[in-house]
């Protein structure tokens, strides 16, 4: 049994339409949708390691390791606005998320 | 010599008004009278002088060659193009001495009739005005000009016809006089469209030159289109001159057209003497006369003609037996003594028809200024009801109303020079309707004989009840008759003086055998419209008969109104349905505010409200406005604050662009 | 060494930028905490002064440095520019209100300075992954701006808000991104134009890429559907911070999707101008309809900026070099306009409190009868109405898309363009037909005063000699068919 | 290879798995801990396929910082989870359609992999075969990609400098001791001597 | 192409924007002297326009049917859009038509407008501008500029210095002509690309545009001028901001602004879109009449006078549409005479209800009666324009009526038959509102206590009573300069139908 490239986009795939569904059904902790996010992020990595490897070309690997770089610097502000969102309503709840529409 | 007389009622009508308004006061009144009146004297002695001349007076009734003065260019584009001039040949002579001759004799008259009105600069100004409009009607050479004067005669009749601008009913009068003529100008304008497209011209020489052509065949006109139908020569000619006889019946108030004319009487008895009575109204009349080289190519045209003078004559006559207004009861008579102009035209006796225009100016006029007079007496009252007993007070005024009513009644001698001025033309009228010897002619003369009978009853009872009954007027109002001043009487005078003597003193120019040498070219007859000549060869009975007819009405109505009026309003009762017809005209005011005024309003209001207002903006901007509105707050409500929303929304539009794309491509 | 400086000397505005802001960090650091927004500021203006000149000094000649991760040509120049003056233009505009409003950090300035640095990245991106790089810079530096006032709920939410839908939107880009590499085998721009150049039929797993990159991109220019942000941030921001927004990284995005779209994915013309076609109508239509409901003059500035963006792309749509000429002069005029009206807004104090409610205009034309001028012209030259600038801008792309024969997009434009003229024409009632009850304070120093002045007389005389720019975005647009 | 290809799937299920729990856990931590064990998963896949760097990466920068830095929020700002879990089924259905819509086309996408023509041309950095992958990634990272590098040291400046400016009070209320203050304090500033004549008292 | 020295065009077009400019950076010492100052200024700078403008009328060659006066200058020429200026026959006439209006209308404002005096001086001469840039301009882009340009400060005029609507009716003005006239750029647009990249009116004129082509333009053109004309069904806006107005603006609408729509037709529509223009005449002629009896209705049952007249406007444009597509000499010669008297005798009509709606502040028409008594100058004025209104032979109306009837008739005579019914109809609208301002009894308080028309108004009045009799009199002076453009005109667009019937025939007959 020959593990494909297909096999690996697949798993991303799957990971990715979890991360939007995650969305879709944790709709209630932002937490929640940032991790559903990173989920995102890691089919990402996994798209580009795969194709790297299939392509023998390293760039693919490269970029992955910017978007983890990127993905952290990224993870350090949002949880940072998080706090002080926090701070200021006492709650994250995605419903609390909602002072300004229309 | 020509452009004076046209013009200086002009200049008299702006020196009066601006002039007068400036000086103001009693000056300023005195001064607008005598100028406008003096300059109209000098421009009624000028044209008769010109028709002399023209007509050819002392030269045994041998008339000029018509001539044209150019004044001023008017419109020029392309080939569509008119002039400002004067054209004077006898038909317009003769209308130049009718008008500058009444309107003259209504200035003066006005100097003592309106002497204790405020505003008599404003009102001799108008009555010049009239003039002015009047004169450039009759001396028009091409059919624009013509309307212009046509319509300006319009402007100034419904100035005068408001001049009591306080009043309501005068106001109303007013704007129906002009509405109504300008239901029949919509026919005139449409009519004078319709020539310049069949002859290319609109001078009437042009015009008169290339109907015989069009009729031969010989001209390049391949038809005229008119409401999407091919006309060919015969029905092109047909067709305008009715459309141009449409606006002649809105001026001269032929049935159908006629409801403004009584009402027209909220004006001053002078304004009711000189425009519906002695010369606007008669503008229609001239018209069919100067268009006669058209009018004589449609046999169709002709017999309408004819139909509806003999119609008007009929109705007005009926309708003037049972008005009680002294002057409505004149302003009938006036559309009846109209339709027989009109019925005379139409079996082409335009000489006759031209003739009784004019003799009728006379009599016609003096019976309304004496009439006015009469108003004048009775402290403004003009319901005949409240009058009589007048005779003795105001006898000289009853003297005249005498005159007046004999000259209408058509009063002579056949076959002598005896005779008041309105036997001379009315017979020779209801003569020619008989010497058509057609149907149509016949039916117009057996209409007109039934019309004498009745104008002369409603015109004997109009002198008994005024000036014969005993009096019905309270004594305040009876201890102030008095008789007019001169500066009122001595106009009527001289109207009395014609319409005694007119109808013989021209007889024989305008209708006598010599009637083509006095015409000329201004009218045309084919020969094979003899009516005419015939006129002069019919059988006793029908010289006889008007006269008959005429003195079974006077004495008709002496009988009934000997006494008082109970007699009449017994007969009124006796006659229930017929009478309230006749008294309420035929129910033709009623008719038409029921057809027109009031649907005009409502479907105005319905389309200001419902149209525009509920529709229009509804499904329009309002509309547009609103469900754009209704979308912003939808769309606002979209962004519902909810970050998870905002995922959703980026999340769908990817897949549903990816799907798109997929799917599309 | 000689040829290593040459290498890096496109890249050298960018490099200065990038050791001024570290220095300017270090300023921050290191002076007296009241004097440090001061100096920091003031040195923050000149620091993108000078990387403005050095933009100015690099010129526009096509060339690649840094392993030619990195481009420079007349485009990446002219926006470059454009993204400088607003950047500086916020940064003047912001000086009074962080001092007032509890924001008086250093390092206000020195995130400017770092989104700013970000831009230039971008615009000058020459691969995916330069492309990343750049934008999070970018985005990093902008979510922290937004929730800047983090006492306040409004920005906190705000902040939050923009980076979890912005971390999903990288993540989406991303996606996009990586599936694009597998099945191009390369990120390199002129490496995907050759690649694709060479090819018949693109792989469809590559036009499901380029679908995620667009999403990704319209997400930063705030087209609909991934525009969602804009209001909430807009409203929530500070103020300095959305005038910062509105202008500078919707340029340096809308620079960064032209260059995608016309240099790599040119070939694929065909397949992504149906998604800019749908995303530009969506945004023209619902930028004008939602903006009516609005009451709050930022988030009605947000929707207003949604519906300039549809009309923007609409010139893309186009894919001609006209329609990118189009752009730049939309782009150009859509930040004078923008400039000058959010210098009006971060004037609206009453009592010294800051308003933001459309009604608080109300009678300005009496009592601040220059203010309400200037605002009046902007709002007209919004709503692209001759003979104001922002009519050029509109007349532009318009005619680009009426070249590509796209006449339905131009209708639909039209259309939305007179909807939304109705909330322009909204403002400039409430200053000229209603009547206040409060009064504005006067308009505070002489900056702000001189940039709405500036900007309203730029919009007015601009027709004066439109030939001027228009000729040099005309060149510029070459320069991304070119390579 | 079938080794392998087993290990493939092991993996890939449980960071499936895992990725499932992230997403419908009740407790936060829990999803953390869950994300926590997908990495891991993710990074067996990466050595699987040769990319031991970016395994190694994967572990030490996602689970020891990324993942950790989550834990630590949810535990500091002690949500009341419980409560957060209502009406989650609102959304499902169309969650449902569009994940599965969105799958079925990725998975199309992915199928249809080829390998471009001239793909092998185009690679910037190829796999040298006998080099270890770690030193092929820092062959080229500081010499290409050297601009990248820069970059995202300036991303990570910025993310630095946002978590302080945002995260960072200095509370007034609070007294804190200063060292050097009271190091610096010398007595001729702090004490004067005073004189007090007699009888007078102080 | 005759060629001065003086860019004549450019100078009265511009010039009101230098007094503009001179009022917005001067300021007085006081507000009663600033409002002073700037009704002077604006009523100079007017007046030396409209002298200007008698100055292009002096250098205009009458019996050439060329541009004349062209001004040619680079603006934005890499995509050949050049600032071009010029008029022909069809032109000359609004162009002082326009530096006519806006003087009086700034003396009918002189008291009527109290509150920021300078701001309303300042938008009218921009107005000003914007008027006379439109009827000069050469190119198509450069027209459209001032096309639109004009809506910015009849916004303002009518928004700010308007009665108790104002805001609905200023909106409902600029958004409903926005509509139309951005539909018209996308047209403008698409010329401009098959034209070979060109806005220069006289090359899109020498173009065949292909008749698919044509009708599309032709009706994105049509949405543009016949809300500005306006024709029914998109006339609501007009009453409404007509009533809204203050005086001089609704003078400015009727006088100058409807005529634009007139004026595009003669310009644009048939001249570039002859087939088009051809097909579609019948939808015109079909509105034309619909407007022509419909608005006439409506007319009659107004209770505002400023509302009846903007009724009665919408009937004469429906006039003038009607007569455009006639095309023949007769009736586009009298369109552009009935819009030349139209705007006198309407902006007079406007300033007629201004001077008792500056004394008692109302229009409703209920509210007056009797004036006669105690305003016979008044009277007398407002009886002339009724009068012209209504197109009594000897008054401006007539001419412009009379031709366009002809002109119709000989195209169509079903048309020409509808139209004369608003011959009927304008009579009795007009003369009811006659009687219900003018006539009566003069009871209520306040009217008796109102003067009659001071010396200035006077002033305002005369020059549009001379023209108007003038025009009745002796049109000639009027018809004259404009009869070899007309000429041109409709043989060109003959030339163009003939050309197409003959290839369609070839087409035919190879078949």
């Amino acid at each position: 049994m020959i593990i494909g490239l297909e096999h690996y986009l697949t798993v991303a795939a799957i990971l990715f339409t979890l991360g939007l569904f995650g969305i879709f059904l944790n709709r209630r902790n932002v937490i929640v949708i940032l991790m559903s996010v990173e989920l995102m992020l890691l089919a990402v990595n996994i798209n580009l390691v795969a194709f790297s490897a299939y392509l023998q070309d390293l760039t693919g690997q490269i970029f992955a390791m910017f978007v983890l770089t990127v993905a952290a610097a990224e993870a350090a502000i949002g949880l940072a606005i998080l706090v002080v969102f926090y701070r200021n309503r006492a709650s994250i709840a995605v419903d609390d998320v909602s002072n300004m529409k229309g | 010599m020509e452009a004076l007389i046209v013009f200086l009622p002009l200049i008299g009508a702006l020196i009066a008004g601006f002039g007068g308004r400036a000086i103001g006061g009693h000056k300023g009144d005195v001064f607008a009278q005598w100028v406008s009146s003096g300059l109209l004297v000098v421009a009624a002695i000028l044209s008769w002088i010109t028709f002399i001349q023209v007509g050819g007076l002392f030269n045994g009734g041998n008339a000029m060659e018509g001539y044209k003065i150019e004044l001023l260019r008017w419109v020029v584009v392309g080939d569509f193009a008119f002039d400002w001039s004067l054209r004077i040949d006898t038909l317009t002579a003769v209308m130049l001495v009718v008008v500058t001759t009444v309107s003259s004799l209504v200035h003066i008259y006005s100097i003592g009739y309106m002497h204790h009105d405020p505003s008599i600069p404003r009102f001799q100004a108008y009555l010049s005005l009239f003039t002015f409009m009047m004169l450039m009607l009759v001396t028009a050479d091409n059919l624009v000009q013509m309307f212009f004067g046509w319509e300006g005669v319009g402007l100034a009749s419904y100035l005068l016809i408001g001049f009591w601008y306080k009043k309501p009913s005068a106001n109303a009068a007013a704007i129906k006089a002009f509405v109504v003529n300008r239901v029949g100008d919509f026919g005139f304008a449409l009519g004078i469209f319709g020539t310049f497209v069949m002859t290319g011209a609109l001078a009437f020489d042009q015009i008169f030159a290339e109907i015989p052509m069009i009729i031969d065949g010989t001209s390049s006109f391949t038809g005229v289109e008119l409401f999407g139908m091919t006309l060919d020569a015969q029905a092109s000619i047909t067709a305008i001159c009715l459309l141009l006889f449409m606006g002649a019946m809105g001026k001269s108030a032929q049935l159908g057209l006629h409801t403004w004319l009584p009402d027209a009487m909220e004006g001053p008895t002078p304004v009711s003497a000189l425009i519906h009575a002695a010369t606007m109204v008669t503008a229609g009349v001239f018209m069919v006369c100067r268009l006669s080289p058209m009018f004589e190519f449609s046999e169709t045209a002709l017999m309408v003609v004819t139909f509806v003078g003999a119609c008007t004559a009929f109705f007005a006559a009926t309708v003037g037996l049972t008005q009680n207004d002294i002057k409505r009861v004149i302003a009938y008579s006036t559309c009846s003594q109209l339709g027989y102009m009109f019925f005379a035209a139409g079996v082409s006796a335009y000489p006759a028809a031209m003739f009784h225009l004019f003799t009728h100016a006379f009599f016609k006029a003096l019976l309304f200024l004496g009439a006015g007079a009469v108003i004048h007496a009775v402290s403004d009252e003009q319901d005949m009801r409240k009058m009589g007993g007048l005779a003795k007070p105001i006898w000289k005024t009853c003297v005249l109303m005498w005159i007046g009513s004999l000259a209408l009644g058509g009063i002579g001698i056949p076959g002598t020079y005896i005779g008041f001025a309105g036997f001379f033309s009315k017979d020779i009228i209801l003569e020619s309707a008989y010497g058509a010897h057609t149907g149509i002619g016949m039916f117009a003369f057996w209409l007109g004989v039934a019309a004498a009978i009745m104008t002369a009853f409603y015109s004997w009872r109009l002198l008994w009840m005024t000036f014969h009954t005993p009096p019905r007027a309270d004594e305040r109002v009876m201890a102030h008759v008095h008789e007019s001043p001169n500066v009122m009487l001595v106009p009527l005078y001289i109207l009395a003086f014609g319409a005694i003597f007119a109808g013989a003193a021209f007889y024989p120019f305008f209708t006598g055998h010599n009637w083509q040498a006095f015409w000329g070219d201004s009218i045309l007859i084919l020969e094979q419209h003899a009516a005419l000549e015939n006129a002069h060869h019919v059988p006793l009975w029908v010289k006889w008969i008007p006269l008959v007819v005429g003195i079974i009405g006077i004495l008709g109505a002496i009988h009934v109104y000997r006494r008082g009026l109970e007699k009449g309003r017994a007969i009124g009762q006796f006659w229930g349905p017929f009478y309230q017809f006749s008294f309420n005209k035929w129910y033709f005011d009623e008719l038409y505010d029921f057809l027109f005024v009031r649907p005009s309003f409502a479907i105005g209001r319905l389309f200001w409200k419902r149209g525009d207002g509920t529709v229009i903006d509804g499904l329009g901007p309002d509309g547009v406005a609103k469900s754009t509105n209704l979308a912003a707050g939808r769309v606002s409500l979209l962004q519902s604050g909810y970050l998870y929303h905002y995922a959703f929304a980026m999340l769908i539009g990817v897949v549903v662009l990816i799907s798109f794309y997929l799917l599309a491509g | 060494m000689m040829f290593e400086s040459s290498m890096l000397a496109p890249a050298l505005p960018e490099i200065a930028l990038a050791c001024a802001i570290m220095a300017l960090m270090m300023v921050g650091v290191f002076s007296p905490a009241k004097a440090a927004l001061g100096r920091v500021s003031f040195l923050s203006v000149i620091a993108l002064v000078g990387t403005g000149i050095l933009i100015a000094v690099v010129g526009g000649d096509y060339r690649l440095a840094l392993g030619d991760l990195f481009v420079v040509d007349s485009f990446a120049f002219f926006m470059k520019l454009l993204v400088i003056i607003a950047a500086l233009l916020a940064l003047v505009m912001s000086d009074g209100y962080i001092r007032r409003e509890g924001m008086s950090r250093f390092e206000y300035p020195v995130l400017l300075c770092f989104a700013t640095l970000g831009m230039l990245l971008m615009i000058s991106a020459n691969d995916l992954m330069s492309l990343y790089i750049g934008l999070e810079l970018q985005s990093l530096s902008l979510y922290v701006v937004a929730a800047f006032q983090r006492d306040q709920l409004r920005s906190t939410e705000a902040g939050l808000k923009y980076f979890v839908l912005g971390a999903l939107s990288s993540g989406l880009l991303l996606y996009g991104c990586s599936l694009i590499y597998g099945f191009a085998g390369t990120t390199s721009f002129d490496g995907l134009a050759t690649q694709l150049a060479a090819v018949d039929q693109a792989p469809t797993g590559l036009i499901v890429g380029l679908v995620f990159l667009s999403a990704g991109l319209a997400f930063k220019i705030s087209a609909v559907p991934f525009h969602m942000w804009t209001p909430d941030v807009y409203e929530g921001a500070p103020t300095p911070v959305t005038a910062f927004f509105a202008v500078a990284p919707k340029i340096a995005a809308m620079a960064l999707i032209l260059r995608v779209m016309l240099g790599p994915f040119g070939e694929l013309i065909d397949e992504w101008r149906q998604i800019i076609w749908l995303i530009s109508v969506a945004s023209m239509i619902l930028g004008a309809l939602a903006a009516i409901a609005q009451t709050n003059i930022k988030r009605l500035m947000a929707y207003s900026s949604i519906g300039h963006v549809g009309y923007a792309l609409m010139g893309l749509a186009a894919g001609t070099e006209a329609g990118a000429g189009g752009v730049m002069l939309y782009m150009a005029i859509y930040l004078v306009m923008n400039v000058g009206t959010f210098a009006c807004i971060l004037s609206m104090k009453v009592k010294d409190r800051m308003v933001e409610n459309i009604s608080d205009l109300a009678g300005l034309s009496k009592t601040r009868p220059g203010m309400a001028l200037a605002l009046m012209l902007f709002m007209f030259s919004m709503a692209g109405i001759p003979p104001l600038a922002g009519f050029f801008g509109k007349f532009f792309v318009f005619a680009a898309a009426i070249e590509a024969g796209l006449i339905y997009l131009a209708v639909i434009g039209a259309l939305a363009s007179v909807v939304s003229a109705f909330y322009y024409l909204r403002i400039i009632k409430v200053m000229y037909f209603d009547e206040g009850e409060e009064v504005l304070d006067p308009v505070e120093g002489r900056s702000m005063k001189a940039i709405m002045l500036v900007t309203s007389i730029a919009i007015l005389v601009f027709i004066l000699a439109p030939q001027t720019i228009a000729d040099y975005t005309a060149h510029a647009a070459t320069a991304l068919f070119s390579g | 290879m079938a080794f392998a290809g087993f290990m493939f799937y092991i993996f890939a299920a449980i960071t499936v798995a895992c990725g499932v729990m992230v997403i419908t856990s009740r407790n936060p931590v829990h999803s953390v801990l869950y994300l926590i064990l997908a990495f891991f998963n993710a990074a067996g896949l990466f050595v699987l396929i040769g990319a031991e760097f970016l395994a190694m990466i994967l572990v030490v920068v996602y689970v020891g910082a990324v993942a950790v830095l989550f834990l630590f929020v949810v535990m500091m700002l002690d949500v009341n989870f419980v409560a957060l879990r209502k009406g989650v089924k609102k959304y499902v259905y169309i969650g449902a359609t569009l994940g599965g819509v969105l799958f079925v086309e990725l998975a199309l996408a992915a199928t249809s992999w080829t390998l471009g023509p001239d793909v092998a041309t185009l690679t910037l950095g190829p796999v040298a075969g006998e080099v270890h992958n770690t030193r092929a990634i820092g062959q080229v990272i500081y010499t290409d990609y050297i601009y990248l590098f820069q970059g995202a040291g300036m991303i990570l400046l910025v993310a630095m400098l946002g978590a302080i400016v945002l995260t960072l009070r200095s509370r007034p209320g609070v007294k804190k001791q200063v060292i050097a203050d009271q190091v610096n304090r010398s007595s001729k500033d702090e004490v004067t001597v005073v004189k007090v004549p007699t009888g007078s008292g102080v | 192409m005759s060629q001065t020295t003086m860019p004549l065009l450019s100078l009265t077009t511009f010039l009101p924007l230098v007094g503009a400019l001179f009022l917005m950076v001067s300021r007085g010492q006081s507000e009663a002297e600033t409002a002073r100052n700037a009704r002077y200024v604006a009523l100079f700078t007017s007046l030396f326009v409209f002298l200007l403008s008698l100055l292009i009328l002096a250098n205009f060659d009458g019996s050439s049917a060329e541009f004349q006066l062209v001004e040619y200058q680079p603006w934005l020429e890499s995509v050949g859009i050049s600032y071009k200026m010029g008029v022909d026959g069809i032109s000359v006439w609004f162009v002082l038509l326009s530096t006519l209006l806006t003087p009086i209308c700034i003396l009918a404002s002189w008291n009527a407008i109290q509150t920021r005096v300078r701001e309303y001086m300042i938008a009218f001469l921009v107005l000003e501008t914007m008027m006379v840039g439109m009827f000069c301009a050469l190119d198509m882009l450069l027209f459209y500029i001032f096309f639109e340009g004009v809506l910015l400060p009849m916004f303002l005029i009518i928004g700010v210095w308007g009665g108790a609507r104002r805001i609905y009716a200023a909106f409902k003005f600029f958004l409903y002509t926005l509509l139309g006239s951005i539909l018209m750029l996308v047209a403008l647009i698409a010329m401009y690309y098959f034209a070979g990249g060109t806005t220069d009116i006289p090359t899109l004129m020498a173009t065949n545009f292909p008749e698919d082509m044509q009708k599309l333009i032709w009706l994105a053109f049509f949405a543009s001028f016949a809300v500005k004309v306006p024709m029914w069904p998109v006339h609501t806006w007009l009453p409404d901001a007509h009533v809204e107005a203050p005086t001089a603006g609704s003078v400015i609408l009727a006088g100058v602004l409807l005529k634009m729509g007139g004026y595009g037709f003669l310009r644009f529509s048939i001249p570039m879109m002859p087939l088009a223009s051809a097909d579609f005449a019948w939808i015109v002629f079909a509105l034309s009449c619909v407007a022509v009896v419909y608005t006439s209705l409506v007319a009659l049952v107004q209770e505002d006078m400023k509302k009846l007249i903007a009724y009665s406007s919408i009937a004469h444009m429906g006039f003038v549409t009607a007569a455009i597509f006639s095309v023949n000499e007769t009736a586009i010669a009298g369109s552009i005479i009935q819009m030349l008297s139209h705007g006198l005798v309407s902006g007079a009509l406007f300033l007629c209800v201004g001077v008792v709606y500056d004394r008692l502040h109302t229009r409703e028409i209920a509210r007056y009666g009797g004036l006669a008594s105690n305003m016979p100058r008044y009277a007398l004025v407002f009886m002339l324009f009724t009068m012209a209104s209504v197109g009594l032979p000897g008054t401006s109306g007539f001419v412009g009526e009379f031709l366009i009837l002809y002109g119709a008739f000989e195209h169509n005579t079903w048309v020409a038959a509808f139209l004369a019914t608003g011959m009927i109809l304008g009579a009795a609208y007009m003369l009811y509102l006659y009687r219900r301002v003018i006539f009566g009894e003069l009871t209520k308080g306040d009217v008796k206590a109102m003067m009659d028309m001071s010396p200035r108004e006077i002033a305002i009045f005369a020059p549009l009573i001379i023209l108007t009799i003038w025009m009745g009199v002796y049109p000639s002076t009027f018809i004259d300069p404009i009869e070899a453009s007309v000429i041109n005109l409709v043989q060109n667009y003959d030339a163009a139908i003939a050309a197409a019937r003959d290839s369609a025939s070839a087409l035919a007959g190879n078949q």
